[in-house]
């Protein structure tokens, strides 16, 4: 198995954290990640984008032209990923501030109210993890169980009692995404 | 097994420095390696192991700072990416010249001049062949995975100490940046100054008593004098010719052509070469990890097997290619594909270039 | 009596909302708009018109340059 | 008596200020609320003023204004990291007649241009060199500079600057004030309507001298925010700037026709 | 005839400058170049043709300070050896990356390091190859005489305007300090300052009246604007390597083998081609002027022509020889001899290391 | 009372003074009369008395004392141009209770080495930093220094210094006494012995310091002759240089235990 | 009385000739010699051998260090 | 005509000088000269010799191992240069200050008493001058009337006044040489 994800939004959004929680879970149940950032001046408040692999098999290529997985978080983003999703590969994104909704249809394109749910459940922070909820339920590579260590081991222990928030959160993802 | 962990690769640097027993980094912060002192600094090995952490005030400092330090038998290290690198190259120079040993690490970014902050691999000509002035070599490490930028550490060091001479690390922004599962070796104490004014009784950290003081000098000035000590450098090149070549060969046995790269490169060529199989195409990957001394012998062992021709892959307008040339000696075709100024190649174009310069051409 | 009234034009595009003009206003005639403009910054705009001076002190402090003051001079 | 409404004051004949044209329309690279921008236009609203659009040539450094070349509408050049000095100097020896300024920060005048910096004051070149001193290096993602003050955390000093482990900050300007080149040495701010009058009064100052041909090189040096690097709204970092640094940094004139202020 | 005069080397040069319309020196003193800086001072040329001379606080400044004057369009050069060239690369590499034309010579010395203060060529790979960080390539003259460091400043400033690139000019102490007789050109006029701003659109000497700002810099944010800078860069040194390269050949017509040399090697050279012929060996001697472009094509015809094989002269421990070996594509022998530390090789031994590595090996 | 006789003198319990064995045999290379020799012996010297022999780290710079590690008797390293600062900073770092010195001339520490001068002395480095002005490079042929005075002729400076040309003569000693890092800054000479004895005073306390762990850095200018650069005998240059350069770098103490001394 | 009496030895081979130890003694003890060492130097010698207290004046400030200097109490 | 030359002395004895002089008197009348000092640290009141070559011809290597003539002024320059005149050439040396005389045989070795006739002409700066001078008389490989041209070609002009000086120790040289 080998998942190529592309996690691309505004920098405030948790984009690298979330590929980074994703990329420990893959560790947890022992196999090949990578995580590779667009990183540069850009960064600055503009877009930020992740690349995450998680495979059977030592990664070759940790950057991309296709992703099997797009999850994508802000309009700049769609223009720029939709395309480089595999045919048959996943779109997965946030309705909010998107003004050009998806068009393709050699693909499947699903829907997150991240940003609402995570502002109804009283913390917008944890935007990412209801993303993240939703990614992992259209494309279950990771077992949640293992998402769970893996956000142990990456976050300092005086974090670790937003654990049971950041569950929440995944749930609610996993509940909400919507198959369009 | 050591402690898993997922990191970007300047932390894996970082941690690693600790690991190995480094007494010493120092450095001055430019993009995209600027994790590396982060990290030191947050880490604070000083606590942790006595290692000695120092922003210097430019590079010019930092490459000086290893001269003096490496020079008393410590084990330093300074990383920069490549305008700062450009401006250690008299300092490497005197490293060479009076044989002291330390570690220096280029995260390449694209260049000439200021250029941009992503990852390239332009200073390959920089490392091996020129940089500083006079006749000298530096064995110069190309880690590809985040793994390796751990695991060359200490290799490097160890290099460093064997043959008295500046050990390169060549990484890039994207190895720098990227993150990946690494498992991190068992630390290795530090010397403490006893076990090194043993182990080295060449290096300044005060004359021994009863005996006699020493020197570090990269100066000679009757030319004979300085002749012979440019022999004696030569026969240690020689030497690390002979043993330090390291390479790594992937999908090879029945190839009819090879990719040669190195760090990002190689892992991009690494998808090509499954592109092609899936395309039926007999392609391998002949992996560069030391740049210098060159894996000149392997190349002409496949050139004697009657490879049908070499494609260097590199983030540059072609610079390793020429030691390919120079390993093939006109026996096998050999061309390039490089994309410049911080531009990764996609794994499809690197197929392509193989199709059309190599296959087709 | 001569009365001094100014306005102030903010490039709502430029702004990046960082709110250094609000404090610098004498008469307390900026605030940042609830709403964000296109790069996602709540911009900043007369709230209180009226007030305004045309003192120009918001643009000269305005990082981004993104203020233009006019001033009108009516006699009383 | 009827008001005016905004839409009668918003007309051309009641324009009292604007953007400079010697600013580019190109939207600034720098962060909600940094203090570069303002010190661009003071610095390009002072070249305006003085007529000498057509015979300015100001050099960028390497840091968050590398690209002030970018933003500001005069012929620039974007020197190496810390050798502008040494950039205006060759500029103004060959072209006596223009105008020429340098524009740096303090990680690229105070750390790896120190000598570039003192020699240049010291030969006293006829530039006007402009110094923004905002305790960080922002461009890099906020590591210490030679002027992070004690106990300031950045990214290379998480804990705080620390004396044993990083040095002393260095009060850059103080130094280049002994030297006998130096004619103005001047410390400002822009963060307030107020100080950024005076500042661009100072650039002023610095820039007609150079015009006049007085000899001496004009040292300016603008205490900024940098609100990423300090990790602070930008309000935030000005306040703190006023509170934390001008004690240490204490803004007013050093020294003015190559005399020094007595304190 | 020009004016006829007994000077050193590095005087001719200095003198070549202020005739050559130059108008500005930066530099630093070190052994063996320091009489082109003194020169100049004693000379006074600011009130001979209004040329600027000023003595920079260190190459690093120089180098810089080139950068500043060649971006406004006036012709500026420095000069130095081996160990203030290396603190130059940075520098150079920005030159390169913002195309900015300007003279840069290097006396070289023996390395690495101080190492001393005799002749050398052991910066070779520094000047051709690598240096400085990036994709670049500097047109690198190399003098062999005292004329010809007179004669080849109008040329490097010609090619640095041409192209709009430094330019190197390569020599070594020995061309440095020896006299000879030279015949100097007449002299050049500056260029005026309204002639600088018709020439030089580009240069950033203050904003034309209704015209664009022009801007001086390497640098280009984005990978992909860079990476078409750096073919715009590679096109221009396709079209140098087209147009500019220069060599002299020395009894070559009827020659079985050739020495490959260039500066004070070429002189060493030619005698030992004296002494072969003497004893009946046809050798002759293709002396190389442009370090780069290197003269690849003219190996190449001999190669064709079948010649028996290429000795490569140097004062390195084998750097050109590589360049050497490139074009001749393993079509036939090519062999090094070199001295090195700043020993300069006798004729003789010259002679005696043809008759082993190529006719009797 | 019979006079003693010179051989009856010359015995050994009657010694008083021979070249202490921290100084190696072979004859220098430096110049007759030249201060170099001088100012080496008394170092070496005080390393003697202090018992430092198997622990002290010297650094040599580029400059006609670039052979100090030829000389003097412990360990040594040669630092390239300038950068000698950088150099003793790793060492005594790294191994804190050795005793680093280094050894500069003004070209190598004012010149090119002036970042790494500040910024060594700036972070207050527990190095003993000496340095040794003779107001031009000797080794490379008598060129101007930064310290080179007005009106000097050296040979890039044939007509004597002009600070339109060449800027003004640097005085990095009072620079460097300016940062808070510097706890000991003195000037001094070694032309005569009474000054000889000062100075290894000094140069005494500066490694007293050192020793007993006190922070902060201590700089020794010594002010001394080239009388091959100034074209003059060693007599007439130690007079030339009394005369005119005392006036300009005046002997004496700056900063004492960290408190700059009132003039 | 005490009367201290000195003697210098000049190292004459290493000597320079530089002359440097001649105004330092306040005996006027020293001088150059008319003859030349092996490397062409006029070397110092005591001239006045009877003068020297053996205060180390000179070899204090001998550059090159080549001076050794003896001293003896003789009580009158 | 090919003429190669090593002149070898102290730093102080105007040898530097001498092959300068001899350099431009080729020059006026028309050959091809070089001059190649040694060069280093060394030169610090040590000794120092220069090569000249004056030739019809092109000249290739202006260093060399092996010289027609060797002008010798002291004992370091004839330990090291006597071997290096080529069978059948010459040697000149002043014989003050040598202590191990020349003993080859296979060439011819000349006298000159430069320092004591110049020191008798009341100016010891002449010496050059006079070497000069016997050095023409054995290889007359450029006439006087050149020399002179030489002579006032590379001095400053507030110098020429002495040339008839320079002239006149010439021509003591000339007078004094002895073969050994
Ligand atoms: C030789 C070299 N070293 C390091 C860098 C990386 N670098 C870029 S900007 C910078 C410091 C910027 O700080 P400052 O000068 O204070 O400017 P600011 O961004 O704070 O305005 C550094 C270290 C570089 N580009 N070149
Ligand atoms: C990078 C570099 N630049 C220049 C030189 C040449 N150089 C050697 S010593 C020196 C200056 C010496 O002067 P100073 O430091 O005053 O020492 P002094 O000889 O006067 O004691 C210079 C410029 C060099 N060796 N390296
Ligand atoms: S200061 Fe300028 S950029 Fe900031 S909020 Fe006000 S108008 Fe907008
Ligand atoms: S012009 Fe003056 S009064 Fe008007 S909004 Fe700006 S600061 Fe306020
Ligand atoms: S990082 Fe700091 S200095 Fe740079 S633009 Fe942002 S606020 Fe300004
Ligand atoms: S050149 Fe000057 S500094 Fe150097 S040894 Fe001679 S007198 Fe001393
Ligand atoms: S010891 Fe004193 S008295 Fe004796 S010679 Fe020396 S200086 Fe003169
Ligand atoms: S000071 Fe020393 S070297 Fe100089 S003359 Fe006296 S003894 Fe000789
Ligand atoms: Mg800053
Ligand atoms: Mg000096």
């Amino acid at each position: 198995m080998t998942e190529e994800i592309i996690i691309a939004g505004f920098g405030g959004q948790g984009v690298l954290s979330m590929g980074k929680i994703l990329a420990y879970s893959g560790i947890m149940q022992d196999q090949e990640v990578s995580w590779m950032p667009s990183y540069g001046p850009e960064m600055r408040g503009g877009t930020a984008n992740v690349t995450v692999i998680v495979s059977d098999e030592r990664i070759s290529s940790p950057t991309l032209s296709f992703f099997d997985t797009a999850v994508i978080l802000n309009q700049q983003s769609m223009d720029k990923f939709e395309e480089t999703v595999k045919p048959g590969g996943v779109l997965l994104y946030d309705p909010n501030g998107i003004s050009k909704h998806p068009t393709r249809t050699d693909i499947t394109i699903y829907k997150i109210e991240g940003a609402r749910l995570a502002a109804e459940m009283g913390n917008t922070k944890i935007f990412n993890m209801v993303v993240l909820g939703a990614y992992l339920k259209v494309k279950p590579i990771v077992k949640l169980e293992n998402v769970i260590k893996g956000l142990k081991k990456s976050l300092p222990e005086r974090y670790h009692k937003l654990i049971p928030l950041n569950e929440d959160a995944i749930t609610m993802g996993m509940k909400n995404v919507v198959k369009i | 097994m050591g402690e898993l962990k997922l990191m970007k690769g300047n932390e894996a640097l970082a941690e690693a420095a600790i690991r190995a027993g480094a007494d010493g980094y120092f450095g001055y912060p430019i993009t995209p390696q600027s994790e590396v002192i982060e990290y030191l600094m947050a880490e604070k090995p000083w606590e942790r192991t006595g290692m000695v952490v120092l922003q210097a005030e430019s590079e010019v400092a930092s490459i000086n700072m290893l001269y003096g330090g490496g020079g008393t038998g410590k084990k330093v290290m300074t990383s920069s990416s490549s305008p700062g690198i450009s401006l250690m190259q008299e300092g490497i120079s005197y490293l060479a010249g009076a044989e002291i040993p330390c570690v220096v690490v280029n995260v390449v970014r694209g260049g000439p001049g200021l250029g941009d902050i992503q990852p390239s691999q332009s200073d390959y000509f920089q490392s091996v062949k020129g940089g500083g002035h006079g006749d000298y070599r530096l064995p110069t490490l190309a880690p590809s995975s985040v793994q390796e930028m751990s695991d060359f550490v200490p290799v490097a060091f160890d290099l460093a100490f064997k043959y008295r001479t500046p050990v390169l690390i060549v990484s890039d922004g994207l190895i720098g940046q990227m993150m990946e599962k690494v498992e991190l070796f068992d630390p290795i104490p530090r010397w403490t100054d006893e076990e090194i004014v043993e182990m080295h009784p060449w290096a300044t950290n005060g004359k021994p008593k009863g005996g006699e003081r020493r020197i570090m000098t990269s100066l000679y000035l009757d030319p004979h004098v300085l002749e012979e000590h440019n022999y004696k450098l030569q026969r240690k090149y020689a030497e690390i010719t002979k043993n330090e070549v390291r390479y790594e060969l992937l999908d090879a046995e029945d190839a009819d052509y090879l990719f040669v790269a190195y760090g990002s490169s190689s892992r991009i060529a690494q998808k090509s070469v499954k592109l092609a199989r899936e395309k039926g195409i007999k392609v391998g990957l002949l992996r560069i990890i030391s740049l210098w001394p060159f894996a000149s012998e392997i190349i002409n062992e496949f050139t004697e097997k009657g490879i049908k021709g070499f494609l260097s892959v590199e983030m540059s307008a072609g610079q390793m290619v020429e030691d390919i040339k120079l390993a093939v000696n006109g026996r096998t075709k050999v061309e390039h594909f490089g994309r410049l100024g911080g531009v990764i190649h996609s794994p499809e174009e690197v197929l392509e270039a193989l199709e059309q310069k190599l296959i087709g051409g | 009596m001569a009365k001094v009234r100014g306005a102030i034009v903010v490039d709502v595009e430029g702004c990046k909302g960082c709110g250094v003009c609000v404090p610098a206003c004498p008469t307390e005639v900026i605030e940042l708009a609830a709403e964000v403009n296109g790069k996602g910054y709540h911009f900043a705009y007369m709230e209180n018109p009226e007030a305004c001076t045309g003192c120009t002190n918001c643009a000269v402090v305005c990082p981004d340059g993104v203020i233009t003051v006019y001033r009108a001079k009516k006699t009383a | 008596m009827a008001e005016l409404s905004v839409q009668e004051i918003i007309k051309p004949e009641n324009l009292v200020y604007q953007k400079t044209k010697l600013m580019t329309d190109k939207a600034l690279s720098y962060c909600p609320g940094c203090g570069h921008g303002t010190a661009h236009r003071i610095t390009m609203e002072v070249i305006e003023e003085l007529g000498k659009e057509n015979d300015t040539i100001g050099i960028a450094p390497v840091g968050c204004s590398v690209l002030a070349y970018e933003f500001m509408n005069v012929d620039m050049q974007e020197a190496s990291h810390g050798r502008a000095p040494a950039v205006a100097t060759a500029i103004k020896r060959l072209w006596p007649n223009k105008v020429v300024f340098s524009y740096q920060g303090d990680g690229d005048l105070a750390a790896i241009g120190t000598a570039e910096t003192i020699h240049a004051c010291n030969r006293g070149e006829n530039i006007v060199m402009i110094f923004i001193n905002n305790g960080i290096y922002g461009m890099t993602g906020g590591q210490m500079a030679p002027t992070t003050m004690i106990g300031m955390k950045t990214s290379t000093s998480p804990f705080g600057r620390d004396v044993a482990l990083h040095g002393h900050p260095l009060k850059i300007t103080e130094l280049v004030a002994q030297l006998p080149g130096t004619r103005f040495v001047t410390r400002h701010s822009v963060h307030t309507p107020a100080a950024a009058r005076k500042t661009k009064r100072a650039i002023k100052k610095a820039f007609e001298a150079q015009i006049a041909g007085v000899q001496g090189t004009a040292f300016i040096e603008i205490v900024s925010n940098c609100n990423s690097g300090w990790k602070m709204t930008p309000i935030d970092s000005n306040n703190w700037m006023a509170e934390n640094m001008f004690p240490f940094y204490p803004i007013g004139d050093i020294k003015v026709d190559g005399k020094l202020i007595e304190k």
